[in-house]
């Protein structure tokens, strides 16, 4: 199956999104590089605000998320609740 | 009109759309051929402009607001290299090389993709597609700058960086990223779109910006990782949009797939080409090293493009009709471009090297079918030739390929030992390739290319007329500064100074 | 995060901590910002050539001469008769383009963040006036006309977009085009802003009203025939005169300053004016720029004078006309002395960047 | 296959022989010797004698080659474009139908100090 991946810079704004990526896709695997962070998984990856607010403790808008984006793959799909990107559709 | 009760929270989707294309009208007073001149000529058949599906939905105020975050931290990092001598920092000045390569070739480029988005904004007539590009327009201005800015430090304490606005019209293997652009922007809106938002962005530039920041963090270089970075997160926007293009095309009408399909194929093989110096900034330019381009190209070139044409396959988009050739080349190119560069070092702003045993075993490592059998031995004849006091300096000027405009370095795909050479004769003229790909490229287009601006044979036209010494002033190459070899060029005796001026107490 | 070379790369303490050591050479004890070394040259030599041997300021380093310039490949197929970049597609010559220099001295940064905080700003406002519920307070006479007036003026500010990305896609050296980029992007900016103040006073409703009214009333035509005709005019220097002299030089004092800041405040619409406040601002600031490269280029040449005179003689004229049912829409009666006046400040304006009619 | 464009779209190339002010190109290229890295672009009159390309240009060229020296050029293996050559070394450039960008190769079987044989 095609991966999707996602990479953030590798800093503390991105730990609670990066954990928050590992608590919704149990499939998901995190690999470190030298200043990113790179998180890939089998046909999709969804990100959703929620959780991420939870790690948060406040409000998150997952556009949000571009300050800290590096790269990514897939087809995006953004609603106000998640981001989900995907080959397997 | 009655008091409404405030509208329950629109989604994020209907918002957009009330906030972009709802912005448009169906226009009466002039005809949208006028309007639109740009639109027809290419072939692309488009029934409906609303089918376009915006990839990330940014209103101008959260363009602002994130944008300028990015900003912040980006200049915070920036003045703070400056202020604090960052540049000694890096691992070795040997690395300042791909730097400059970067200055003088990629930024112009971005200014270039900048102009050319702003170009296509304006031509599309789907309000979705034109502001996606209108941003992108206004991000690839950001990279253009924020490049030039990062570096412009450096430039006040190394070569190579201060003639980089001459060099980018002038020196010679500028011209292959230039005619890159040049082609793209000559092209019409669509086909504009596949090379850049698709073809460049979403199938390659990955390898430009991931895997070589990455390399730049791993080698102390804030500067530029920071800026690397920063302009790959606008980056994720771009991608998303080349592939929502490519989506959108296929979609609208079935005639539009072998047009597409003759545009992928050229533009996957331009940009392979021009992404290829991208190999020897890897292998051989950065003092320290993260991963190897063929490690780079597994991950962003075989595991992602190879994701990417599955899906498009459900469109009936079959790989670039150059896939394969790139994948026997990816062994071999890093090498033939750094042996190339090291002999012509008397005509390159940046320095060259003869890599170290260290150096050699790692690419023996990681080239385990290639480096040992074909490029060690040239280099150890290099080296050996060098300890006798005969430096391999190659002062013939090179054949240039008629497309891409790189030397004509690349060997034949099933062959290593042999040097490609491919020719073809349009309207009683001949003109040289370096691939079939290439050849491929011009034979579709031959009126396009017999224009090309190739810098070796203008060499020996007016007003030069194959003076050398006259080309490096003309150039803005400043002999014995920029060029040659980097043992023993003022960059590597001023960083090893500085550098000893900072650790020792003498 | 592992890796010898590795470090930590967080922008917001980056500024605030010494950089030396963090690339974790073990050998590496330096204090960086103790050695004092003489740099070997100031600026990059183009900046030199133009500005002296000093170092260049940001604005110039992302601006002088960063177009290609020379050596051009390939003709446009969409205009095989121009080259790719092209100072002849416009009638204005200038011996040389950059200096069509910004006043504001803009680049993408300072363009970025000065936006940024008004948009902050921005968002307050319209925070503040949801929350305390004042778009119900306005008068509902004066709410439904400001809803006539202000909520089609979207589609006015899109089609500005179209003209400024234009100008900036064809126009020659990033000197004059480089702020172009930035006011199609305002330009979609504040007619997201008008929309909102369409949903804010009147709901998705109030979008298809204005957009029906901008198709059909006849307060409307003649606006719309001019922003349609604009969107055919292919010289770049044309349409910028078209767009931000001709028209925004009358719309905006118009309906921002006359009518929202003048008569609608006085009849209980500072609510208004609060949600209308970035589009204020930006006037204020822009014309400064736009001022200034009309005042260059008609410095340059008699000829230059001319032409530019022509344009702003016909397409003023027009905008004027186009303008006059609005200026009913929003005033009234005083409608008529209102754009006199105004297009008495726009010929002083004019008069004090050398163009005199 | 034709460019498609908007209106007639015909140029004139940027390196025709007139614009070299009375002389020409020609690149050459020794084969399997890979140390060079690519052809050898040349320019010179066309009424050069094939013998002076080689005595001249080439000779100096070559000689950062462990085996220039080995060269028996009158046992030497020519391809013009595509197509095996043999040179009449007395005749000028233009005489052996070497026109302006021509392609010449050549190889030296045996001679290969350097580059593995395939």
């Amino acid at each position: 199956m095609s991966q999707v991946f996602i990479a953030l810079q590798a800093n503390e704004e991105t730990r609670p999104i990066v954990e928050a990526i590992q608590t919704d896709n149990p499939a998901a695997r995190v690999s470190r590089e030298p200043a990113m962070i790179r998180i890939e998984a089998p046909g999709h990856l969804v990100i959703r605000r929620e959780t991420i607010e939870e790690n948060l403790g406040r409000d998150f808008d997952l556009q949000e998320i571009h300050i800290n984006l590096i790269t990514l793959s897939g087809h995006v799909d953004e609603d106000d609740e998640t981001l989900t990107l995907r080959w397997d559709r | 009109m009655d008091m409404k009760a405030p509208e329950k929270k629109l989604g994020i989707k209907e918002r957009y759309r009330l906030l972009t294309r709802d912005l448009a009208w169906e226009p009466s007073y002039q005809s949208p051929k006028d309007i639109y001149p740009y639109l027809e000529y290419e072939g692309i058949k488009i029934h409906d402009w609303d089918k376009w599906e915006d990839p990330f939905r940014l209103t101008m105020d959260a363009y602002w607001k994130y944008q300028g975050e990015k900003e912040r931290k980006f200049y915070a990092i920036i003045d703070a290299h400056a202020q604090n001598n960052g540049h000694l920092n890096i691992t070795d000045a040997r690395y300042l090389s791909a730097l400059k390569i970067f200055l003088q070739a990629i930024s112009p480029a971005e200014y270039a993709a900048h102009k050319g988005f702003a170009r296509v904004g304006r031509e599309f007539a789907g309000a979705g597609t034109q502001v996606a590009c209108q941003m992108q327009a206004l991000d690839e201005l950001r990279h253009a700058q924020t490049q030039i800015h990062a570096l412009s430090n450096y430039n006040k304490y190394y070569s190579g960086f201060h003639a980089f606005a001459e060099t980018r019209d002038r020196i010679w293997y500028t011209s292959v990223a230039r005619s890159f652009f040049d082609d793209a922007m000559s092209a019409g809106p669509f086909e504009f779109l596949i090379a850049i938002g698709f073809s460049f962005e979403y199938v390659l530039t990955n390898l430009l910006f991931v895997p070589f920041m990455s390399g730049a963090a791993y080698n102390g270089d804030m500067a530029t990782v920071t800026f690397g970075f920063s302009a790959q997160s606008d980056e994720a926007r771009h991608m998303t949009l080349g592939l929502e293009c490519i989506k959108f095309m296929l979609e609208q009408d079935p005639d539009n797939l072998p047009i597409v399909q003759k545009w992928i194929d050229k533009w996957f093989w331009r940009g392979f080409r021009v992404l290829g110096l991208v190999s020897t900034m890897m292998d051989y330019m950065l003092p320290k090293r993260v991963m190897s381009w063929r490690e780079a190209w597994e991950i962003y070139g075989v595991e992602n493009g190879g994701a990417l044409f599955r899906d498009l396959a459900l469109y009936g988009i079959r790989p670039p009709k150059g896939w394969e050739d790139a994948g026997k080349a990816i062994d071999h190119m890093s090498h033939q471009f750094m042996l190339a560069f090291y002999q012509w070092r008397f005509g390159t702003a940046f320095h060259t090297w003869i890599p170290s045993e260290e150096d050699m075993n790692w690419l023996s490592a990681k080239y385990p079918t290639t480096f040992d059998k074909y490029y060690r031995p040239r280099w150890d004849y290099i080296r050996k030739a060098e300890a006798e006091g005969r430096p391999f300096k190659n002062f013939g000027l090179a054949k240039l390929c008629q497309c891409c405009q790189l030397p004509c370095v690349f060997t034949e795909p099933d062959d290593p030992s042999i040097l490609c050479h491919r020719e073809t004769v349009y309207k009683a003229e001949t003109y040289h390739f370096c691939s079939d790909g290439c050849q491929d490229v011009f034979e579709n287009e031959p009126e396009k290319y017999v224009q090309a601006w190739l810098p070796m044979p203008q060499l020996f036209q007016e007003p030069l007329f194959g003076d050398l010494m006259a080309w490096m002033d003309w150039a803005h190459l400043k002999d014995g500064l920029d060029n040659g070899e980097y043992p023993g060029a003022s960059d590597q005796q001023n960083f090893d100074r500085w550098r000893g001026l900072a650790t020792t107490n003498a | 995060m592992t890796g010898p070379g590795a470090w930590r790369m967080c922008g917001k303490t980056a500024s605030a901590e010494p950089i030396a050591n963090q690339n974790g050479d073990k050998n590496m004890q330096i204090d960086l910002r103790t050695v004092t070394i003489e740099p070997q040259r100031q600026a990059f030599d183009h900046l030199v050539r133009r500005f002296g041997d000093k170092p260049a300021s940001r604005y110039q380093e992302g601006t002088y001469d960063i177009q290609a310039a020379e050596n051009l490949h390939y003709r446009p197929t969409w205009a095989p008769d121009q080259e790719l970049y092209d100072p002849s597609i416009t009638r204005i010559a200038m011996r040389d383009w950059y200096d069509l220099k910004d006043p504001r001295q803009y680049f993408y940064n300072t363009y970025t963040l000065t936006r940024a905080r008004q948009q902050e700003s921005a968002e307050a406002n319209f925070k503040f006036i949801e929350s305390r519920g004042l778009a119900g307070l306005i008068p509902l006479a004066l709410r439904d006309k400001a809803l006539a007036v202000l909520v089609p003026l979207r589609h006015v500010a899109w089609g500005a977009n179209q003209n400024h990305t234009f100008v900036c896609g064809y126009g020659y050296g990033a000197a004059f085009t480089q702020p172009s980029i930035y006011q199609a992007l305002d330009s979609l900016g504040i007619a997201q802003y008008l929309s909102r103040i369409g949903l804010m006073l009147g709901g998705t409703e109030a979008l298809a009203t204005a957009k029906q009214a901008w198709l059909q009333d006849d307060a409307w035509q003649p606006l719309r025939r001019y922003v349609e005709d604009c969107l055919v005019t292919r010289d770049p220097f044309e349409l910028f005169i078209a767009q931000n002299i001709a028209l925004d030089g009358l719309l905006y004092p118009l309906v921002y300053g006359a009518m929202v800041d003048g008569v609608w405040a006085a009849e209980g619409g500072s609510t208004i004016a609060l949600a209308t406040q970035f589009m204020a601002d930006w006037f204020d600031e822009t014309r400064k720029w736009a001022d200034a490269v009309v005042k260059v280029a008609a410095a340059e040449s008699p000829a230059n004078r001319e032409t530019l005179t022509g344009w702003i003689d016909h397409w003023s004229a027009r905008a004027a006309e186009a303008l006059a049912p609005v200026a009913r829409l929003g005033l009234g009666e005083q409608a008529e002395a209102v754009m006199d006046e105004r297009r008495a400040d726009l010929a002083a304006r004019l008069a004090k960047a050398g163009i005199k009619r | 296959m034709a460019v498609t464009a908007l209106a007639p779209y015909e140029f004139a190339p940027r390196d025709l022989v007139e614009n070299f002010a009375g002389k020409q190109l020609v690149y050459v290229s020794w084969d399997r010797h890979l140390l060079f890295a690519a052809p050898f672009l040349i320019c010179l009159p066309p009424e050069t004698p094939f013998q002076g390309l080689i005595d001249g240009p080439l000779a100096q060229l070559l000689a950062l080659d462990p085996d220039a020296a080995a060269i028996d050029w009158t046992a030497v293996e020519w391809l013009k474009g595509k197509d095996a050559f043999v040179p009449d070394f007395t005749k000028s450039l233009a005489g052996n139908g070497i026109t302006h960008k021509t392609q010449l190769r050549f190889r030296t079987p045996g001679l290969n100090s350097i580059t593995t044989a395939a």
